[in-house]
């Protein structure tokens, strides 16, 4: 039942969508719409805007052939704000629409912009399915853990034990780890960051963009109206230094600096733990490795996640290529015609509506 | 030649009936397929358990094939058979009450066990008592004849015994005058790797074939002359695979290329499995996760600039209808494939109804008008895919396209067209600003709508300079920027209304079928019960009266002159398979007492039982 | 007390209006509190962005709530404000376009800056120009004396600025003579944990009475006098607050636990607010993955013998359907909520509109029948939610309930009715076997139907002896075996629609209104149209005319009478917030040529708009 | 935003089902229906329902409290072979259905049928949340790696290059691992057993019907119409021996027997592989350890998979209790009646609905 599908070899995340020409730049300000940002004052949204819009023309793209799909929530007003082509769609449904869209159109760079709710509640199995197959896109998870647009119900990663005006005895609801989930999914990218540090999301987002597959980028975001503060421990530079585990390719994954350094170690049973460094055995240190093609260490490494940020991984737990979906179909639709010699012509169809069996009444 | 003597026969109707293992549907297929090649008009209804093979010899488990063929054109598979052909206790008693006093039989008896006899409640063996004097049985032990013919064959008895449709085959080919070349070129191709086996088949259609010439009881063979046609080249064609033809067609006339999202569902399924294949034609078939995932795809694919089409059946549209509510507030063409089947929920998966067409007229939230038009016929799915594609493509819209079970299994000759004879489908895509700001510097509207269409402008991604964003919140007139203005949210609900509504000015008027010009009675229809409808208005009028028939292809909207039709006539009876959609619809726009008679039984109208209908309201009006 | 002069007026509407982050709807619920427990009668009409919190001082940022009170009964939250607090340049932008000539205005002056000015396209300061000169303006620099007033207190300067809608609020307790002890209380809990901030937002409240009591330019209060009620305890409720309610009411009533199945959507959400905060009745609210998963849940749980509940708006129901249709097929009671908003899509998801209906009745594949009823007002939702129990526990089935945006976050007086004369729900659930087989012994047949309700036995896991198994595959009537027989099916299809026409029987007649009983022109509607129309004939026999009115609370199946009603006037108009969608359901059903009139703004009706179009009718008549 | 949800502590799945009195037991016949079954002949059902009619009366329940859920496929026909309670659901939708069920009435014990395209196509996003919610249900995934009902489309779990009815020139979808999947989405318990494996398959359903949670059971079943033998180099007993990982709680996971036994041990990076005992370094020997609260040495384990059965895991990959979402939502339930003295009566009901602010009319 198996069959050699010849599968074009890997190559960007942007390869095949048509560049500027030689020596032109854009600048942020040709991504910017002329619409108004509708946006509560201070939420995160408006940093990762503000990083996309400077990252994009980076790309070197042509600004048409750039696509941003959005379902429903605060994060997908996204779309407006950018002078590329854009579509707010449905609660939980563009990775399907970009699917289509990025299947049927091999020249176009398709971005989905979602939250955790359109994301992992109405819209998990169209997450799923698209990192499953690998389809090339890049899906922005902006993750407040909360509903932010219905005003302040709890999300599938919002923690146990949560008060919103769905809990009010607190949430008994065990959370996603987004990361675990999309590397259960066979994701092929799976990054975080964070809103307000714009350096790491724009090389995170950097990596996504040239990541050929799907790429998911899990965006720490604050919502300040219905869930502040929910990073706050983040946002505080010390805080950050001594929890923030860095991914880094090839190196240990370390938090904190100088005498609280803290460093990601393989126990006698496997486990993975986080100990100072001083107390850690060399041999027992973990490299973070992106392209492994086990996706067993990134998965452990994401398990070290905690809902009070003990500590909490940073940066791209995995990048491993393989084949893209949209790839495949665009192979064998153009390995059939040109197997037939070319594109359908009148005579093909005409023999196609023929068929073997004919008759004719004279 | 055989020595028996021919009769000439004008048409007859033929049922293969047996275990879901014993392979009725081929053995359908392939005399429909020498039938067709005979040039009889024909056509065909294939009825199989909503099991993939339910347990052996049960009554769940028996799979029918019903084929009308005749020397004058055909409009339905027949009320009841002429000939049916049992190949065991089950499928026997499953059809019997089907088949009118008179009627041939043909009785696999080797399977005429008590066992088997059992399982489907038969105390006594029917063949041995008087049970069965009303017909004409043919009592042939159709397994043991097949296996011995094959004794030399170097294969299980098993094998052996699964050619016996085969023999059935070949025997009536033999009674009905049939070529069997056909038969056998297709199984050569059916077991090219397997040649033990294709010999064997072989074997048995030829055994099946002498059985019949040189057996005492089959005393008479039947030859029933080509139906005259209009000149041109035929092939056979089920719905679904001209669905699927249909599409092709217009992507090719458009010029774009087709983009399936779909997830498996019967009766529908087959168009997908066919479009698969031919990805030679540019189509690309996308198996989505889901049903909404599906129209998703197709609506991405279509926001992109593909030909759009996403097919299922009920339960599916069900779930396709908030994203298809999306497509009508995008304006994006987009074509959406309804076979229907029985309901409400699962219902009867395999068997056909009509009880989509409320579902398909207002089955989203908010006032979201989308086109909805139904095939006739098998053949006719192949133009009704067209003019699906031009009308979304025109006017930028969905379109529901509804066709049934009965019309995607059911298959009939079909003239093959000449392809530059079919419509031209061209779009033309925006590739520059549409409108000037208030400096008077171009810019582009992407909801500035075509004054005679309505339709806005169709602006792919990788189109420079056009770059907008479109989504399912309210827009603004002209400019689609997001707006919560009341007054335009009037305006917006009435011009995609009136959008719909345009379609009208694109379509012929509905023509009737009134020969004398004087009847009063008009029996009126939609999607699949043509054929039934068309042949009860022939058994009516060859009774002398005079009665009216017409069919709409068009649903949303309707044809113009509908209202002046339906007023012209002192009595309108619609048919319908479920509880009379359709005739909601007409009573409410035209206010015309228009008189339902409905069937909900999964299966297509007898065109008996419409003829009763239709007299019963001539006498009404007498 | 003030030496002021004070003046009694019959009605007034105010509307405070400012931005998002402003506090209007606060302001206008404690206004709206105190009014009522004056004894006037009022309803009111919140109105709000869709936007969270959308850019500081722009237009799509203005947030506004409206009250109508009276000395009378009030039927409408008014169609025009007599007074508008405006908290800055947007709100009056934004606003004025609704405000008569003659009407009030409170500005707060301290947001009219350049910039301010600037965010919504005014040019110039219109307070400073005769732009305004049709109205009487208060200007006041509300930001400052409130910042002013709160010079001692220990907080921040933008913590003083925000109590700036208390002070507004005192300012219209003094006009309006309100008290504001039950403001206080509130604040008390409110800020029971902020002492500082509670301190400042009485302080800032008694300033802006204070302000109203010394300074000149008001020189006039006014007193509205308690309307004439019932006797009896009121209070004032929300829709979507008397809907959860309802619920709880209906659980306590039937004995069965309330299970709630819901994923959040606007205009829905609360309902699922609420309800989980009651968990003290019972209440066992799941938040879903879904919409799907929701009513999943909500079925699941009827299976299991509670009440099962869902609650979402029109997006939402389009995904439900399918599942709905199961429910269908599995005869279980079920409740679905739709709070309606605008469509298509998205839409307009905080604004009202009744476009649902047909979805309502029709979005289902298959022959797919569900009852369907709708409140009428704010209070009205409490009835309908026991009545939405009542059908669906009775006869087995899923009801639809259309409440919408206006009815979800208006609010009007309610009387608190006594627990004991509600309606009896107690439900029977199937305890043993309810039929005997061939041999006569006892056994449970699960689609055995009652004969006067048809309902069938609603058997919940744990009943020993009654073991069973259903589906959404057609089932044989009584044993509930899966039947593919096309006799059962079609037998099946119309026991479940007579199902739902049977609860006509049980409906009381629908009641006209039509004091003369010479009317010829009956206004029929269904829904939150109920204030506007009734205030509107209200209007018309004020001017001496003679018109009907009449409300419909069941839309499937009708009541009984209602052909008559209709046929016994000359003409029947039909106002509905969509595209005539009831209407066409009467003009299909009773081939009245009934007249709709429709608006699709997202708001309710204005009283003199419909006035209008019933004084149209009745010239046309004349 | 947190609180202490006071879930009650962990219990076995059954645990608030009613059993039979003392002394009474129920046999294999009491457990079947009057229903013909409608399979295919040959088809892997038939083993699976011999197996589960044989193992419920071992649970001791009350038939009337059991209740099998389906969704639509042909295994999705099973709740009507079996005589307790049941439900035929739509499609995909049964563990949405279950979990109103289950949180509704603890005293049920609820069983979900889903079929590889039921439960892992358009049923996933259900699945995957019931796993996160941890309701208290046992899943079993028949896994035909292909869509059986309607006659043979490819599934999510198919292979790649498979060709089927809807993939003609082979599929290029990547598969999900059922395992990865479900450790992704958090599930506390996860177990593969085999269709013709009546031993280990009621074994399996044992431990699966005693863990208080939701159990995820994926069953290899052989569809002989569309998929034939799809897991025949697993029927042949030398084969299986060979091939099978064998995961037991504190062993090593080990395959093959005598010389030819092959053992999963951790190599110097920390990935896992399966090697000849011969020359595995007892050192790096890996236990299999189902209670783990991470998740991670599971998650490595399903990773060992291979399309080919180069080998395969088989047994229960976790089985590690947590808090499950039914009991915390009837605790809370329970907590807020027993705060207030009671289930309501009149006297609350009244004061509901009379609020803090009313006013009387004389
Ligand atoms: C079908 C459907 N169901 C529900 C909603 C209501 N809704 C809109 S956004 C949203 C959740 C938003 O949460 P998230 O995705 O986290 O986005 P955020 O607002 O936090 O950025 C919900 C439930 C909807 N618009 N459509
Ligand atoms: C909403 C809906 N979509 C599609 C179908 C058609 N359908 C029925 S079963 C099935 C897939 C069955 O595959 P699986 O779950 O693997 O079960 P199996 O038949 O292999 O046991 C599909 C696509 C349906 N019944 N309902
Ligand atoms: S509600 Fe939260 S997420 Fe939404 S715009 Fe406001 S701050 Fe941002
Ligand atoms: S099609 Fe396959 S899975 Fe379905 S019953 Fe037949 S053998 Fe079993
Ligand atoms: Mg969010
Ligand atoms: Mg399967």
């Amino acid at each position: 039942m198996s069959t050699d599908l010849g599968i074009p070899t890997l190559r960007s995340g942007t390869d095949g969508v048509p560049t500027l020409p030689e020596g032109e730049t854009q600048n942020r300000k040709e991504f910017t719409s002329d619409q108004e940002v509708r946006w509560c004052p201070g939420c995160g949204d408006y940093a990762i805007l503000a990083a996309v819009q400077g990252f994009l023309p980076d790309l070197g793209l042509r600004r048409e052939n750039i696509v941003f799909v959005s379902g429903i929530g605060c994060s997908s007003r996204f779309p407006y704000y950018l002078d590329t082509y854009g579509m707010h769609s449905i609660h939980g449904r563009a990775p399907a629409i970009a699917t289509g869209l990025a299947t049927s159109r091999g020249d176009l760079s398709v971005w989905v912009v979602t939250g955790d709710g359109d994301a992992l509640s109405i819209g998990g199995n169209h997450l799923i399915h698209a990192m499953r197959r690998n389809v090339n896109m890049t899906i922005l998870l902006f993750n407040n853990k909360i509903y932010g647009l219905t005003k302040g119900q709890y999300s599938p990663t919002s923690d146990v034990g949560a008060i919103t005006k769905s809990t009010p005895l607190g949430s008994v609801d065990h959370p996603f780890n987004p990361v675990s989930l999309a590397l259960g999914a066979e994701a092929s990218f799976v990054a975080r960051t964070m809103d307000s540090d714009r350096k790491h999301l724009t090389e995170t987002l950097r990596a996504a963009a040239e990541h050929r597959g799907t790429s998911l980028v899990e965006i720490y975001q604050n919502c300040p109206i219905f869930n502040d503060g929910a990073f706050q421990l983040l946002k505080d530079r010390d805080e950050a230094t001594a929890r923030i585990l860095h991914l880094v390719d090839g190196e240990p994954v370390r938090a904190g600096s100088g005498d609280a350094t803290r460093v990601v170690v393989r126990d006698d049973e496997g486990r993975l733990q986080v100990v100072p460094e001083a107390d850690a055995d060399p041999g027992r240190l973990v490299r973070h490795r992106v392209a492994d093609p086990d996706p067993s260490q990134a998965f452990a490494l994401s398990r070290l996640d905690d809902p009070a940020f003990a500590q909490v991984p940073m940066g791209i737990f995995r990048n491993a290529p393989r084949p893209t979906y949209d790839d495949g179909v665009r192979a064998q639709v153009s390995a059939a015609v040109d197997d037939a010699g070319g594109r359908a012509a009148h005579a093909d169809l005409t023999a196609l509506l023929h068929g073997k069996d004919t008759w004719t009444v004279a | 030649m055989s020595s028996k003597s021919v009769e000439r026969l004008g048409r007859v109707v033929i049922r293969f009936a047996g275990d879901s293992g014993d392979g009725m549907q081929l053995t359908g297929d392939r005399f429909t397929a020498e039938t067709a090649s005979l040039g009889n008009d024909l056509s065909t209804l294939p009825n199989f358990p909503a099991e993939i093979r339910a347990p052996q010899g049960t009554l769940p488990g028996v799979s029918s094939f019903q084929v009308q063929f005749a020397d004058h054109d055909v409009l339905t598979p027949g009320d009841a058979p002429d000939v049916l052909v049992a190949m065991n206790p089950a499928a026997l008693r499953a059809n019997l009450g089907d088949l009118p006093r008179g009627a041939t039989v043909i009785v696999n008896t080797d399977e005429f066990t008590k066992r088997n006899l059992g399982k489907v409640g038969y105390t006594a063996n029917p063949l041995d008592d008087d049970s069965l004097d009303s017909w004409q049985v043919h009592a042939v032990p159709l397994t043991s004849i097949t296996v011995e013919a094959l004794d030399t064959f170097d294969l299980t008895r098993k094998d052996k015994e699964r050619a016996k449709n085969m023999f059935a085959l070949g025997l009536l080919s033999w009674m009905y005058n049939r070529p069997t070349a056909g038969t056998e070129a297709f199984l050569k191709t059916k077991f090219a790797t397997k040649p033990e086996i294709l010999a064997a088949n072989v074997a048995a259609l030829h055994a099946g074939h002498a059985y019949g010439e040189t057996t005492e009881s089959f005393a008479v063979s039947y030859d029933i002359s080509p139906a005259p046609m209009a000149a041109g080249t035929y092939r056979n064609i089920t719905g679904n695979l001209a669905l699927a033809y249909g599409f092709v067609a217009a992507s090719y006339r458009s010029g774009l290329p087709l983009v399936l999202g779909s997830y498996p569902i019967t009766p529908a399924s087959d168009v997908l499995h066919t479009l698969s294949t031919l990805k030679r034609f540019g189509v690309t078939t996308i198996q989505a996760e889901d049903e909404i995932a599906g129209v998703g795809a197709a609506l991405g694919a279509a926001y992109g600039g593909a030909l759009g089409l996403t097919t299922t059946s009920g339960p599916g549209l069900a779930l396709k209808s908030e994203t298809i509510g999306l497509a009508v507030s995008l304006e994006l063409p987009l074509v959406i494939v309804d076979v229907q089947r029985g309901g409400p929920s699962t219902g009867l998966p395999t068997k056909t109804e009509q009880a989509d067409l409320l579902q398909a007229m207002f089955g989203r939230n908010g006032e979201s008008p989308v086109a909805v038009i139904a095939p006739s016929s098998p053949t006719d799915c192949f133009d009704a895919a067209l003019e699906a594609v031009r009308i979304a493509t025109t006017y930028r819209t969905p379109v529901i396209l509804l066709s049934d079970g009965y019309l995607a299994n059911g298959s009939e000759p079909w003239q093959v067209p000449d392809v530059d004879a079919l419509p031209d489908l061209t779009v033309e895509l925006a590739t520059e600003p549409n409108d000037v700001d208030d400096e008077g510097n171009p810019v582009f509207h992407p909801y500035l709508h075509d004054e005679t269409t309505l339709a806005r402008p169709w602006a792919v991604p990788g189109t420079p300079g056009l770059e907008h964003r479109v989504g399912g919140i309210e827009k603004a007139d002209i400019t689609g920027n997001i707006s919560y203005d009341p007054g335009n949210h009037d305006h917006m609900v009435r011009l995609r209304q009136r959008k719909i509504d345009t379609i009208a000015q694109s379509l012929p008027d509905l023509e009737v079928d009134d020969p004398s010009g004087e009847a009063r009675v008009l029996v009126l229809g939609w999607g699949s019960t043509y054929g039934p409808i068309k042949a009860a208005t022939r058994l009516v009028r060859g009774t002398g009266a005079k009665v009216a028939q017409a069919h709409l292809r068009h649903l949303n909207p309707f044809p113009a002159n509908l209202g002046d039709v339906l007023r012209s006539y002192d009595r309108v009876v619609v048919p319908e398979m479920n509880l009379g959609q359709l005739a909601l619809l007409l009573r409410a726009k035209y206010l015309v007492d228009v008189r339902s008679h409905t069937a909900v039984r999964g299966l297509p109208f007898a065109t008996t039982e419409l003829a009763d209908v239709i007299d019963q309201h001539l006498k009404e009006l007498a």
